[in-house]
């Protein structure tokens, strides 16, 4: 494999992997306070929509963010409504908003749009647009490193840099910080919590509308940030779903989540590339068995080198203190 | 009781065939002030159970745009005599069914040629929806009139997915997109509803020319976007609302020779069509249209001389 | 705890709940400029109204009873399996291979071929995610989801290439043979000149998955493997101590599961379609998760709410008929539904409940004669104890 | 003399459980600087009405003073405010947070974490000198051993500045050694003026250190006495109604033949550290053979072993056949061969809590013909069976459609028991048989841990108790860090000499000989 193509395969890499990133990441801030999620994909769908809808209708890609982030945390308001306040099962919630999301998102922009369901494309002005960061073109002559720079981490739009810095900060939240060490607290025993005299129901709350917040920018990448431009109903195409695997297979850790995503994003920008194949093997996949490969290939590193998965123990169980 | 639509699962918004169908109705509608009945499929069941509320209610014709209903309504037609039926995308062999298929394969050996006559780099890109016989046959056309025009030209093909989320996956088809730019593709063909949206808007922001599909969609991204294969579903529907009950039955072949696919030329792509390349395409249309030339359908041998799946 | 008689637990809290999913619909289908009570009618005439609406109703529930006891056989024991789409994929595969390769002499015998095939092609399907969690620990919930994706690769293969027949466009195997057609509710209901259940797809399928629920029923909580199940369920400590090995119960588990979700397929590709179309399952595999929780894991459970599911997908193709309502407009109105009676259902039971703890007090002194109903849940006798953990 | 103001007083508090009522009408008064014990059947309300004080739940009447002025507790913040704090019977930890961690959670200084962490850890530093509360600020909670986790529950609640601390069945889950030092902590944190309610079921632990204690029950406070004045008869009897026989009634074994060859038993865990090395001893029938030992000593393993869910090397024979240890599925195959088993710990291994009591009553019997025939079960035999087994073993209430985590802890225990008892074994294993289990059914218990011993049943006890070993066994064997310290007649030993072998001082000549 040439140099050229590893490089093209490890800027898509990135880019496949930031939403999926973003939502995992929201799954773990959720999960991690006890609050099984599974939809993320719902709160990304709404927030694409919205986001799309009114950096369309305003001209500006941050205003569309911001109410896409607003839409995300509502639907994140009606799951810890019903699994927080009314102690409902979080995984009937989440499919119901992923329900939701689906219908709502092309009933209104039927009405507004008037485009089948879609948002009119986006012109430069209302997208996020792909920042070239400093020194890209000037270092790019150094040996292996400067094309690295240039090529595959330089050249993102901002999202994609927002959802790389989120690991860190993730992390710094969750393990640095006061309100990190309740967040996990109440997701492992939210009882011990509790009884410090601290709110279990407000920290999963908080837990819940950051996850909210996560998925409003992931949805509003695929939708607003280059090279989307747009809505387009269910767009997110499951990537909720292969989030939240990610987050098992990251076990509930911000950077392991990283890898997970950075991972399944490779053997996606893998799954373009049957040129690879040919070159390196001889072998013409069929496209369609070709499309197996990221699934096929994560369950073989699940099983071959991940060990078993711990989800923190007060996970999916609302709290309930008198039975 | 008038005509009745009914539309495939992915929806009249489709991006694809459906919408087409949908704006050909819709042109109907608007023209003749008159009404239709409609219904988008959720689930197989539905399909013989929409064939069979259209046809008791008394609509006629009923038309229905989608492979997938050849079986069904090859079922249902003989129990209906009295009822028209339509169907857009494939043959059912009864007396009251009028079956309009297009050759994709012809239009798109016409954009094929176009894109190769365009594309510096000598490669070219195909991005499909889902691998599947109507996408193919799509694919090889395109494959063959990009070798037409030159035989040393490389095609990349890919598709989006396994699942019907493969036709709603902008994201995935700017990856794709991307991932063909990088193996040297200045043109890349869309067959994949949706998704295409993303291949087009993809094309556009990196400086490379992009063919729509079925629809006209040169205008999203004027003078990026080098033609689009139009296959005009819409006016077959349109013809045989404005037929009604009375609509001719049997097949009807939309081909290069009666305009039912082609590619599209306005203002939007004026610029990029020279004169050359406009008078080689209408060339290989009008041997098409004769017949002098045959562009091979995959469908027929499901194989393809100039690509392999 | 008997906070609340029977009943109304049963009853009259999931009614309130759905007459609230009901209100608001309500207000969305207003919203959009339809009468939200001539929509109710039509939606109810158009999913129980006729035997016609029955054919179609108990279609899709037989579908989401299948896909509704995988999943709630893998919740016995804390197993989530999200592969119900994938293994009901394959079960359809199972029976394609069948009916269009073997010579049957008799539906009878077709089906239950068929059905062997569809149980344990889904079962197989399930079998290496089930293996990969008890040997190397792999979670299920993604091995799951991976497998629905390699399932929908492998039957776009198959179906574009294999399994076609040469010429067609359409994404499908060749009809099946007539030998191996099963009778449709509309054979087995009409007599003489009534003919019920005119043009239904369905078909005995449905006895099928009635049968499952009680075989399921009868499973969990009237064998000894069924008491194994549970018990690794609850406690894995306590079954480990008790001999149940894990391992087993795993396996069987998800071996059941994976073949309640594939014989699906019995219903819907050689029940109705008689040929193996790509994407059969049609997302049912993920209903069976709303179904097998609202449910609450219990056949009885999931029996009721796959016809309430079956219900809301006739219903909602009536209101699309009758009143142009698009589908996205009946997405909304099944997320309120499943949102209210399955997520919010303590919104309802909060207030009910402390309703009957205030008449409780006030009738305190007289002698208590009980609650005068009885308990409408006499297919759940008092000794099952109904919920998983939750 | 002037009445000082009561640290803490309870008017009135009544709370429910839906149907449950778990508190009525109590009032309760805690002078200041004293140790107040509160004592109580099962189930009685004990840890209900602490839960209220300390705000966890919330009473439906009542009102609570705190140093006389009236104080609304609606939460345990508010507790916390009020000086109070408080050690749960279920311990309220992060099971893989740090000690320092669960110390400052939710009284952290700041929103980073860094100053509150360095800070916490200069504070227990002091705290572990002035109480002799020692701990490892960094070790993980769910590594360290019961006795210590309950020393960062009772840390938290002096790093939070409580005054009036509770402590709900502290020493339930501590071996004595453990136990004498936390009443050395107890009277320490007295001396100091703070206030401190003990409950217990043990009574030599009231008379030891309580100087009154309350006794409730059915979610009644029945009797109040001053320590001084009272003695644990009349205590007993006012916690259960009647006389309870407080010391174990048996004659001396007639062991029979061996039952039980246990031969060079090792254990390796799975982070590689040897268990158990090299156990060796026989058991015979007829005969209590009492395993004394701090707890974490090899006890837990020896008993997961010979009950087939942990695997080693050795040889163990019963009645002369080999045993396979080479697995940790074989639960059946004991049970098959002759072995009943009451687990260590009933909550997660010997009860499933949400199975109803006639289904935990055929937990690993399941399989048994009496309960069905061919795969199908027969509920009715099942359901029968179970009402017998909780009748002749006083469960209460005797309901077997009741799930068995709406039992308290002793009539759980009993449950278990009656199953095990009940399979006419020819060896009982049995762990920790009455931890947390009050002192009626204590009472029942042994009774009939000695009849089945009087039937000829070989019996391998396992206790962290002294007192329950040294009453019920008749040989004792001391096992430290995963050996044999020594044996002794029970007859012939006491608590001191037991004592010394289970802090590992190696068995001597002289002591055998004693
Ligand atoms: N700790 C207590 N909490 C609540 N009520 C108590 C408490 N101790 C005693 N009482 C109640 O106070 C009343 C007097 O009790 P009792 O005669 O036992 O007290 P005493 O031992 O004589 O004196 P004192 O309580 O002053 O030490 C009785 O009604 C008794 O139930
Ligand atoms: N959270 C709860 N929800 C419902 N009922 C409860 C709850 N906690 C306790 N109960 C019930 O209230 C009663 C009193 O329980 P409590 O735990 O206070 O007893 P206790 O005296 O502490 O017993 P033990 O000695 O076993 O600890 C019991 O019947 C118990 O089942
Ligand atoms: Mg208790
Ligand atoms: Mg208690």
């Amino acid at each position: 494999m040439d140099w050229t193509t590893i490089l093209l395969l490890l800027d898509s890499t990135l880019r496949t992997a930031s939403p999926l990133l973003l939502a995992c990441l929201a799954g773990l801030f959720s999960e991690r306070a006890g609050i099984f999620d599974i939809g993320l994909e719902g709160k990304m769908l709404v927030s694409a929509f919205l986001a799309a809808g009114f950096a369309y209708a305003t001209g500006s890609a941050w205003l569309g963010l911001l109410v896409g982030i607003a839409g995300a945390l509502l639907l994140s308001a009606v799951h810890g409504l019903a699994s927080i306040t009314f102690r409902g099962n979080q995984l009937i919630s989440g499919v119901a908003i992923n329900f939701l999301a689906a219908g709502l998102t092309v009933v209104i922009a039927e009405r507004w749009f008037r485009q089948g369901g879609r948002t009119p494309q986006l012109d430069s002005g209302s997208r996020f647009t792909e920042i070239t960061l400093p020194l890209a073109e000037t270092i790019r002559p150094v040996p292996v490193l400067g094309p690295i720079y240039a090529q595959v981490v330089s050249g993102h739009t901002i999202l994609v840099y927002a959802a790389l810095l989120a690991v860190p900060l993730s992390w710094w939240v969750l393990f640095r910080t006061r309100f990190g060490l309740r967040l996990r607290a109440v997701g492992e025993n939210p009882a011990a919590v509790d009884t410090a005299g601290v709110s279990v129901a407000r920290l999963r709350y908080a837990a819940v509308a950051i996850a909210g917040l996560l998925c409003g920018i992931a949805g509003a990448q695929l939708s607003t940030a280059e090279p989307a431009a747009g809505f387009v109903r269910d767009m997110t195409a499951g990537r909720g779903y292969i989030a939240l695997a990610a987050l098992i297979f990251a076990k509930w850790r911000p950077w392991a989540a990283l890898w997970a995503c950075l991972l399944f994003g490779f053997f996606q920008a893998l799954e373009a590339r049957p040129d690879i194949f040919v070159r390196l093997f001889d072998l013409r996949v069929p496209s369609a068995l070709l499309s197996a490969l990221p699934y096929v290939l994560t369950v073989i590193i699940l099983a071959g080198f991940v060990g078993r998965a711990i989800p923190p123990r007060a996970g999916g169980q609302p709290y309930v203190k008198e039975r | 009781e008038g005509p009745a639509v009914i539309f495939d699962l992915g929806g009249k918004f489709d991006k694809s065939f459906n919408e087409s169908a949908y704006n050909g109705a819709q042109r109907w509608a608007e023209e003749t002030g008159q009404s239709y009945a409609e219904f988008e499929l959720t689930a197989e069941a539905q399909r013989e159970q929409a064939i069979r509320r259209f046809a008791e209610q008394g609509y006629s014709p009923i038309i229905m745009v989608g492979f997938m209903s050849a079986t069904p309504l090859s079922q249902i037609a003989p129990e209906y005599p009295e009822t028209k039926f339509v169907i857009v995308d494939a043959v059912v062999d009864a007396p009251n069914v009028r079956s309009v298929v297009f050759n994709e394969h012809e239009g798109s050996y016409l954009v094929g040629m176009l894109a190769a006559m365009a594309s510096e780099s000598g490669t070219v890109g195909f991005i499909g929806g889902m691998d599947i016989p109507l996408i193919r046959k799509f694919a090889c056309g395109y494959a063959q009139g990009v070798k037409a025009v030159n035989p040393d030209a490389t095609i990349i093909a890919n598709f989006t997915g396994t699942t019907p989320a493969a036709w709603n996956d902008p994201a995935r088809g700017s990856e794709l997109t991307l991932a063909q730019i990088g193996q040297g593709a200045d043109v890349v063909y869309a067959a994949a509803g949706g998704t295409g949206v993303g291949v087009l808007q993809t094309a556009a922001d990196n400086d490379i020319l992009s063919i729509g599909v079925d629809s006209n969609q040169n205008y999203l991204h004027p003078g990026e976007v080098l033609t689009s294969m139009v296959k005009r579903v819409d006016n077959a529907v349109y013809e045989a609302m404005a037929a009604g009950a009375d609509v001719e039955t049997g097949v009807v072949v939309m081909g290069v020779a009666n305009d039912g696919v082609g590619y599209a030329l306005d203002e939007h792509n004026a610029s990029l069509i020279t004169e050359e390349m406009k008078a080689a395409v209408d060339a290989a249309a009008a041997q098409i249209a004769s017949g002098e030339l045959v562009v091979h359908d995959y469908m027929t041998d499901e194989t393809c001389p100039a690509l392999t799946f | 705890m008997d906070r609340m008689p029977r009943w109304a637990d049963l009853i009259l809290v999931p009614l309130i709940s759905i007459l609230l999913a009901g209100l608001i619909s309500g207000v969305v289908i207003l919203a959009i400029g339809e009468n939200p009570l001539r929509a109710l009618g039509i939606m109810v005439s158009g999913a129980v109204g006729s035997t016609y609406a029955w054919g179609y109703t108990l279609y899709y529930a037989t579908n989401f009873i299948f896909t509704g006891l995988a999943v709630a056989v893998a919740m016995h024991a804390r197993l989530f399996n999200i592969g119900a789409e994938g293994q009901a994929t394959w079960g359809g595969l199972g029976i394609a291979l069948v009916a269009l390769y073997l010579p049957w002499p008799h539906w009878t015998l077709a089906m239950l071929g068929s059905a062997v095939a569809a149980a344990l092609f889904g079962a197989a399907w399930a079998a290496i995610p089930a293996l990969l969690q008890a040997r190397r620990g792999s979670h299920i919930v993604i091995t799951t989801i991976m497998f629905n994706f390699i399932a929908a690769a492998l039957l776009n293969w198959l179906l574009v290439g294999p399994l076609k027949p040469a010429g067609t466009m359409e994404t499908a195997t060749a009809p099946f043979p007539p030998a191996t057609h099963i009778p449709s509710f509309r054979d087995m209901f009409s007599f003489g000149e009534t003919i019920l259940f005119r043009s239904t797809p369905a078909n005995i399928a449905f006895f099928v998955a009635v049968a499952a629920c009680v075989a399921v029923w009868w499973l969990i909580w009237r064998t000894r493997l069924g008491y194994e199940i549970r018990a690794f369920g609850h406690s894995e400590g306590a079954a480990r101590y008790a001999g149940i090995d894990a391992t087993r119960i795993i396996m069987v588990t998800m071996l059941i599961s994976g073949g309640l979700a594939g014989l699906m397929a019995v219903n819907n590709t050689l029940g109705y379609s008689e040929r193996l179309i790509l994407n059969a399952v049609e997302g049912a595999g993920f209903i069976g998760i709303a179904v097998a929780l609202m449910g609450r894991a219990h056949p009885f459970g999931v029996f009721l709410a796959s016809i309430l599911f079956g219900i809301l997908y006739q219903g909602g193709g009536e209101l699309q008929f009758a009143l142009g309502i698009p589908r996205e407009m009946i997405l909304v109105i099944q997320a309120l539904v499943i949102l209210f009676t399955g997520a919010l259902d303590n919104m309802v039971r909060m207030p009910v409940e402390m309703i009957f703890a205030e008449r409780r007090r006030a009738r305190a002194p007289i002698a208590a004669p009980g609650p005068a109903r009885s308990s409408p849940g006499h297919m759940t006798p008092p000794s099952d104890p109904g919920k998983p953990a939750e | 003399m002037p009445d000082p103001v009561p640290a803490i007083e309870l008017r009135g508090i009544s709370k429910a459980f839906g149907p449950v009522q778990a508190n009525k009408d109590i009032s309760l008064r805690v002078m200041p600087g004293t140790i107040h014990g509160i004592i109580g059947e099962n189930g009685a309300g004990k840890s209900t009405l602490m839960s209220i004080l300390y705000g966890f739940y919330r009473a439906d009447r009542g009102e609570i003073l705190i140093n006389g002025r009236p104080t609304a507790i609606p939460d345990s913040q508010a507790a916390i405010r009020a000086g109070i704090g408080m050690v749960f019977q279920h311990f309220k930890l992060v099971e893989n947070f740090t000690v320092l961690e669960n110390v400052i959670l939710g009284v952290e200084d700041g929103p980073l974490l860094r100053p509150s962490l360095a800070k916490a850890r200069a504070e227990l530093k002091a705290l572990a000198e002035e109480y002799e509360l020692e701990v490892d600020p960094d070790a993980i909670i769910e590594d360290i051993g019961v006795g210590l986790q309950q020393r960062v529950e009772i840390l938290k609640a002096l790093y939070r500045k409580a005054d009036i601390l509770i402590l709900d069945e502290p020493t339930g889950v501590l071996t004595p050694a453990e136990a004498d030092h936390l009443f050395r902590i107890l009277r320490n944190l007295q001396a100091q003026g703070k206030t401190i309610i003990l409950i217990t079921h043990k009574l030599r632990e009231i008379m030891e250190i309580t100087d009154r204690v309350s006794v409730m029950r059915r979610g009644e406070m029945v009797a109040h006495f001053r320590t001084a004045e009272t003695s644990p008869p009349e205590l007993a009897e006012a916690m259960v109604g009647r006389k309870v026989l407080l010391e174990v009634d048996k004659t001396p074994a007639r062991p029979g033949a061996p039952v039980l060859e246990v031969e060079n038993l090792r254990v390796v865990d799975a982070k590689g550290v040897e268990r158990l090395r090299g156990i060796s001893f026989r058991l015979h029938a007829g005969e209590i053979l009492g395993i004394a030992g701090v707890a974490g000593n090899g006890q837990s393993e020896l008993l997961e072993v010979l009950g087939g869910t942990m695997k080693a090397t050795g040889s163990v024979r019963l009645k002369g056949q080999a045993l396979d240890i080479s697995g940790n599925a074989l639960g059946r195959a004991r049970r098959d061969s002759g072995i009943a088993h009451v687990p260590e710990d009933r909550q997660t291994r010997g009860l499933i809590l949400d199975f109803a009591a006639w289904e935990n009553v055929a937990l690993g019997y399941h399989h048994r013909p009496a309960y069905g025939s061919g795969t199908r079960l027969d509920l009715a035999a099942m359901q029968a069976d179970a009402r017998d087994k909780m009748q002749r073993f006083d469960v209460r209430p005797p309901d077997p459609f009741l799930a068995a985590k709406s039992f308290s802890g002793g009539n759980q225990q009993k449950i278990v028991v009656a199953r095990e008892i009940e399979s006419a074994p020819d060896l009982l294993l049995i762990g920790q048989p009455t931890r947390g289990v009050d002192i009626g059914a204590i009472e029942f218990i042994h009774k009939q841990i000695v009849s089945l011993r009087d039937r000829g049943c070989a019996i391998l006890l396992v206790s962290v108790e002294l007192d329950e070993i040294l009453s019920l066994s008749d040989r004792i064997a001391v096992m430290f860090d995963g050996r044999i310290m020594g044996e002794r007649e029970a007859a012939r030993t006491d608590a001191r000499e037991l004592g010394l072998l289970m802090a590992g001082v190696a068995d001597t000549a002289a002591g055998r000989a004693a």
